[in-house]
């Protein structure tokens, strides 16, 4: 990708992917082992392989527009430190990255330029990436080369062909929608309506899905199939809980209770630690961190839940999900004291109406017997 | 057992996925004998525990055939003990794993020369005997 | 002055206490007490389940002593109680129900539903909603001194009879006696042979006793009918003459309610601890077998079961005595599947006897002690209350059944061991 | 409202209305029964009081043999879905957790597969009370609005814990929202209704007991 981002007039290589590959001297093998490795990443089964291979030689080199608004730059981290295999170059070099304000060389008047030439040049065929929430309080909030966040937004929605949400700032507002949310910051998906968002979210999204989904983009031409809350099935479809290899401790009840007691050391479940595994879905169980080497679970600490949405304001990371997010004890003792004076007053109220009806009450003789 | 570099255990009870993985090879097998028709099992497509991918290839073994591949990195392609069940290790250039597949074939097709690569192939040593560049005249 | 029902539901909200409202605050509806109860087995009619015949008390105390009874009162929500609505419960509040109290010994909740249909028929009676034959019961009781208007020279004139019989002393109105005997009009007129039991064992005993011409009858109609006021009014007179002739213990007889009304009821009604103790028949007996003073000499040689008055037994915790009485003078006693605390009611108890119109169904029920004694097939039944015995003559008459009805003290009498 | 944010609420404000409720109900009804108070007997006594109650509290929950024989299946299947909820309620490893945060102290749970199991059953024994409910003459006769609505305020929390549990339709994050809303919906309709049982029924049989004790009768 960095041979692109080199080139200063944002224009893209044209051709399809199998000539790009051929004239760089790739033999077909190393395809077919491209074609492998890049099914496994789309979280596709091996007997889709020869399909791929079609569809990757054949394949347009889209052009890409990167926009970042609100973020830590975490999730190009994620992306950039991704095992720099010849594998994943492949996979950027059959994209034309016209505009990353993080990674291009290029700068103020020429990268604003390039990235409106390319626009322009590919109106309605481009992809537009976005990480970083919007702020809507005030536009001052986040700028680039003075254009506010929602104005770049919105004009470079205009002739995406779909955008790609990257992280849980541009898919769900993130941190900086975080309660009390300072900045009035949203997701992408609250501004753009009429355009196809695919959300990817985690903080950061494991590397291997963002390419993996632009993988499938590039393979197949089309979005890939979403979740309800616009997420590809294919790597957010099961639950951590679900996949993790630590579920058999769960159902057989064996619990870490603290960090450092033998639970914790024989790698039991770390529900009781506050695992969000069960309400977070993500593909960290199989895809794991660090080019497959391991993932927080692994590593011995609970998911904080980062691809879903508000989990910053999940009431906590390490309290259990079945536990309340606020003191039940202390609601239930002010209760049961202003209950007890309440039930009094209502004790005082019932004896003084059994009381009157004593007082009303004439001694009963056999004249009383029956009603006139 | 335990690979991680961290402090914690991986008893013997982080093995379930072990068998039902080798049943489905079994399975497989049989289906490649009965009808010719082969399977790919994708390993990064399963929750394995650490130490679980260790057990998997240390029962797998390694068998007669050991072949080495230089396409876009490394990879390492053996028969396992069992005939027929074949372990696939694609690496990239720094030697990390890429992605690693247990096929069930009789030869896997990446060890097979490809079609194009025999037509460059071919291309390439008529270019080359033409030009006299095979270098042979001047031994 | 009358009945009317403002009274009724005043009378409701005095009879509701905490434990009222603990119990209708636990009935889940659970329909066990239904089982328990003879008039819903041998009708199979589910009108006839017990906590249904609570049901007036039940929406007084709904409305009046909850939190969410009062807000719906407050939006009309609240079930009425009227004239209409108690008139419908009558029949099941009083035909339905003698107050026997398995139901409250088989509520899973722990209800004591009996005791919630007694405060029902508080309401009930107030608001001119009890039977024609127990209003009338219980006239005769207030006006003459007793329900089927027995009076003294009727009582006179059968003392006289069982002296001149038995050739023995019945005391009238001595003073500082052991005992003072009570009696059932029941008693005095259908089975005399009662008092000369009870004159033969206490003279062999060597026990002082006494009968009171002011205050003899042991019923009281006011228990039955649901009318506190007039039940105190009944048992003070006991009260009274027991103590102006400062008697130790007044005897409650052969008789199931008079036993409740005076011994666990009285002073309650009365609003005073007694300075005298209160003994079932039975346990007086019991005790005068275990100081040795009652004496047998011969035992019966039939076959014979034990029918416990329910009001004897599981409501008044009369239970042991009767066995051990028996065992005395039998050694082929049967017991009845059910005996004793869990024993089937008779089905005339709690003023359905009184109650002319509860008549037919009355012997319908029947069919439940009939079941029990075809189990044991006795040659005869021992009891120790007069109305069980009338209701099980009635009832053995009513299917064909020839057992003779014995009463546990006159059988006891038989055996007497002259010295 | 996002699911997380529909969680979120349910495991916050939504307890915290549901325990006020909760609570507070059931104190005011506790008192509001208590302070009723009963006259004090003044029959001289053939029994205790306090432990005969006592000794009903514990014996009442096993019926006498006949009424076991005549409604043998009522009972059974109150005693299953009762057990059934107990053990549900209070083995599972995510409902002792929530009591550990109120209470303050925890024990040992039973494993997923045998909870999940005891929910399976508590399930079918709940709905065939419904079934003897509807079918049972005496209890048909008795049922009212209430005793409906409790019944499906007690399954529903148990039938979206298994849902919630196995995934079943919908993202984990809307069925744990569900099962805890299902939950506080339970507890807010507690104290008003028959299923205050659970904690009157220890004073029911107290004075049952108490009552038969004090004539020497053992209830």
């Amino acid at each position: 990708m960095k041979k692109d981002l080199s080139k200063k007039d944002g224009t893209s290589e044209k051709g399809t992917l199998g000539e790009v590959l051929e004239s760089r001297g790739v033999s077909r093998r190393s395809f077919m082992k491209f074609c492998a490795t890049t099914a496994s990443m789309m979280a596709l089964p091996p007997v889709m392989i020869p399909m791929i291979a079609k569809a990757l030689e054949n394949a347009r080199r889209p052009s890409v527009i990167w926009l970042s608004f609100q973020e830590c730059t975490g999730c190009t981290e994620s992306l950039t430190r991704a095992h720099t295999s010849s594998i994943e170059s492949l996979i950027f070099d059959s994209i034309s990255l016209d505009y990353h304000h993080t990674l291009q060389a290029a700068a103020g008047t020429a990268a604003e330029a390039a990235r409106e030439a390319a626009m322009e040049e590919n109106f309605g065929n481009y992809l537009l990436v976005v990480d970083g929430s919007i702020p809507l309080g005030n536009p001052g909030y986040s700028t680039i080369a003075g254009i506010s966040n929602l104005e770049m937004l919105t004009e470079s929605a205009k002739g995406a062909a779909a955008i790609i949400a990257v992280g849980t700032c541009a898919t769900y507002g993130g941190i900086p929608h975080a309660n009390p949310n300072p900045t009035g910051a949203v997701s992408v998906k609250d501004i753009i309506t009429d355009k196809p968002i695919i959300n990817v979210p985690g903080c950061p999204p494991i590397p291997v899905v963002i390419t993996g989904v632009l993988a499938h983009y590039l393979t197949f031409g089309s979005l890939p199939e979403l979740d309800h809350i616009g997420r590809p099935k294919a790597f957010y479809g099961q639950s951590i809980h679900d996949r993790c290899y630590r579920r058999p401790f769960y159902d057989k009840g064996k619990f870490a209770e603290t960090f450092d007691d033998e639970g914790a050391r024989k790698g039991w479940c770390l529900f009781k630690l506050g695992c969000k595994g069960p309400t977070t879905y993500n593909a960290c169980a199989t895809t794991k961190w660090n080019g497959g080497f391991s993932w927080p679970i692994e590593a011995g600490h609970p998911c904080l839940g980062c691809s879903e949405p508000d989990f910053w304001d999940g009431g906590g990371f390490y309290k259990a999900l079945s536990m309340p997010t606020e003191n039940l004890s202390q609601t239930a003792v002010y209760a049961a004291a202003g209950a007890a004076a309440a039930g009094a007053a209502i004790g005082a109220l019932n004896r003084g109406k059994k009381n009157a009806s004593n007082k009303i009450h004439i001694k009963t003789t056999i004249d009383d017997l029956r009603k006139d | 057992m335990n690979t991680s570099p961290f402090n914690i255990h991986t008893g013997s009870e982080l093995t379930w996925n072990v068998q039902p993985l080798l049943f489905e090879v079994r399975h497989a097998l049989e289906e490649l004998l009965d009808s010719g028709e082969t399977s790919i099992i994708d390993l990064r497509s399963i929750p394995l525990a650490p130490g679980e991918e260790e057990t998997i290839l240390k029962t797998l073994g390694q068998g007669e055939v050991h072949a080495r591949l230089s396409a876009l990195g490394p990879s390492e392609i053996y028969e396992t003990r069992y005939a027929g069940v074949w372990l696939i290790t694609h690496y990239n250039e720094e030697q990390a794993i890429v992605s690693r597949f247990i096929e069930i074939t009789k030869i896997p097709d990446i060890l097979k020369s490809q079609q194009e690569d025999m037509s460059s192939a071919l291309a390439e040593l008529t270019q080359a005997l033409e030009s006299q560049e095979l270098g042979i005249q001047d031994t | 002055m009358s009945a009317s029902i403002e009274k009724g539901i005043n009378a409701l909200k005095r009879e509701v206490d905490s434990t009222v409202a603990a119990f209708f605050s636990s009935c889940v509806h659970c329909g066990l007490c239904a089982e328990a109860c003879l008039f819903y087995t041998e009708t199979g009619d589910p009108k006839r389940t017990p906590i249904n015949k609570t049901e007036p008390l039940r929406r007084i105390w709904k409305s009046e002593f909850t939190l969410m009874g009062r807000v719906g009162k407050i939006l009309g929500l609240s079930k009425k109680v009227d004239d209409k609505f108690l008139e419908e419960w009558q029949e099941l509040v009083y035909d339905s129900c003698t107050m026997c109290g398995r139901c409250s010994m088989v509520c899973p909740v722990g209800n004591d539903i009996a005791l919630m249909i007694r405060k029902t028929r508080e309401g009930m009676a107030a608001a001119g909603q009890a039977p024609e034959g127990l209003i009338g019961a219980t006239n005769r009781s207030v006006t003459i001194g007793s329900p089927m208007g027995v009076k003294w020279p009727a009582l006179k004139a059968q003392i006289k009879h069982v002296e001149e019989d038995s050739g023995l002393k019945v005391p009238v109105d001595v003073e500082d006696v052991e005992y003072m005997l009570l009696l059932s009009s029941m008693e005095i007129m259908n089975f005399p042979e009662f008092i000369e039991a009870v004159a033969k064992i206490f003279e062999k005993a060597g026990a002082t006793w006494t009968i009171s011409s002011e205050a003899f009858e042991a019923t009281n109609s006011g228990i039955q009918i649901g009318v506190s006021d007039i039940a105190a009014v009944l048992v003070q007179r006991i009260v009274d003459v027991a103590d102006k002739l400062r008697v130790k213990t007044v005897i409650s007889p052969e008789c199931g309610h008079a036993y409740t009304a005076i011994r666990w009821d009285g002073p309650n009604l009365v609003g005073k601890a007694f300075n005298f103790k209160v003994r079932h028949i039975l346990e007086v007996l019991d005790d005068l077998s275990k100081e040795g003073r009652l004496k047998m000499s011969s035992k019966e040689s039939q076959r014979l079961t034990y029918h416990d008055p329910c009001q004897i037994a599981r409501r008044g915790g009369v239970i042991d005595e009767p066995r051990s009485l028996i065992n005395m003078i039998s050694d082929n006693f049967v017991e009845m599947p059910d005996a004793g605390k869990m024993n089937w009611c008779c089905g005339a108890g709690g003023g359905v006897s009184a109650n002319e119109r509860a008549d037919e169904i009355r012997l319908k029920v029947f069919e439940r002690k009939k079941a029990q004694l075809d189990e044991v097939k006795p040659d005869a039944i021992i009891s120790a209350c007069s109305n069980c015995r009338i209701h099980l003559e009635d009832g053995l008459e009513e299917y064909n059944m020839d057992i003779p009805l014995l009463s546990l003290t006159e059988t006891l009498a038989e055996h007497l061991a002259e010295d | 409202m996002t699911e997380i944010e529909l969680l979120s609420w349910a495991r916050g404000p939504g307890l915290q209305i549901a325990t006020i409720i909760f609570v507070a109900g059931v104190v005011i009804r506790i008192f509001e029964i208590l302070l009723l108070g009963r006259k004090a007997n003044l029959a001289e006594s053939k029994g205790p009081e306090m432990s005969s109650g006592l000794r009903t509290v514990i014996t009442r929950t096993l019926p006498d043999r006949t009424t076991f024989k005549r409604s043998s299946v009522t009972i059974v299947l109150g005693y299953i879905f009762h057990i059934g909820l107990f053990i549900v309620c209070f083995l599972s490893a995510p409902h002792i957790l929530f009591l550990r945060d109120i209470i303050g102290f925890g024990w040992p749970s039973l494993p997923t597969q045998v909870i999940d199991a005891v929910a399976v059953v508590t399930i079918i024994a709940l709905l065939a009370t419904l079934v003897n409910r509807l079918t049972n003459k005496v209890m048909r006769y008795l049922t009212n609005f209430e005793d409906l609505l409790t019944w499906f305020l007690t399954f529903l929390p148990l039938v979206t814990g298994y849902i919630a549990f196995h995934r079943i339709g919908m993202t984990a994050p809307t069925l744990l929202a569900v099962h805890i809303l299902s939950v506080e919906l339970l507890l807010v309709v507690f104290p008003f209704t028959k299923l205050m049982h659970a904690f009157t029924l220890f004073i029911a049989r107290w004075y049952n007991g108490a009552i038969s004790g004090y004539r020497g009768v053992a209830s």
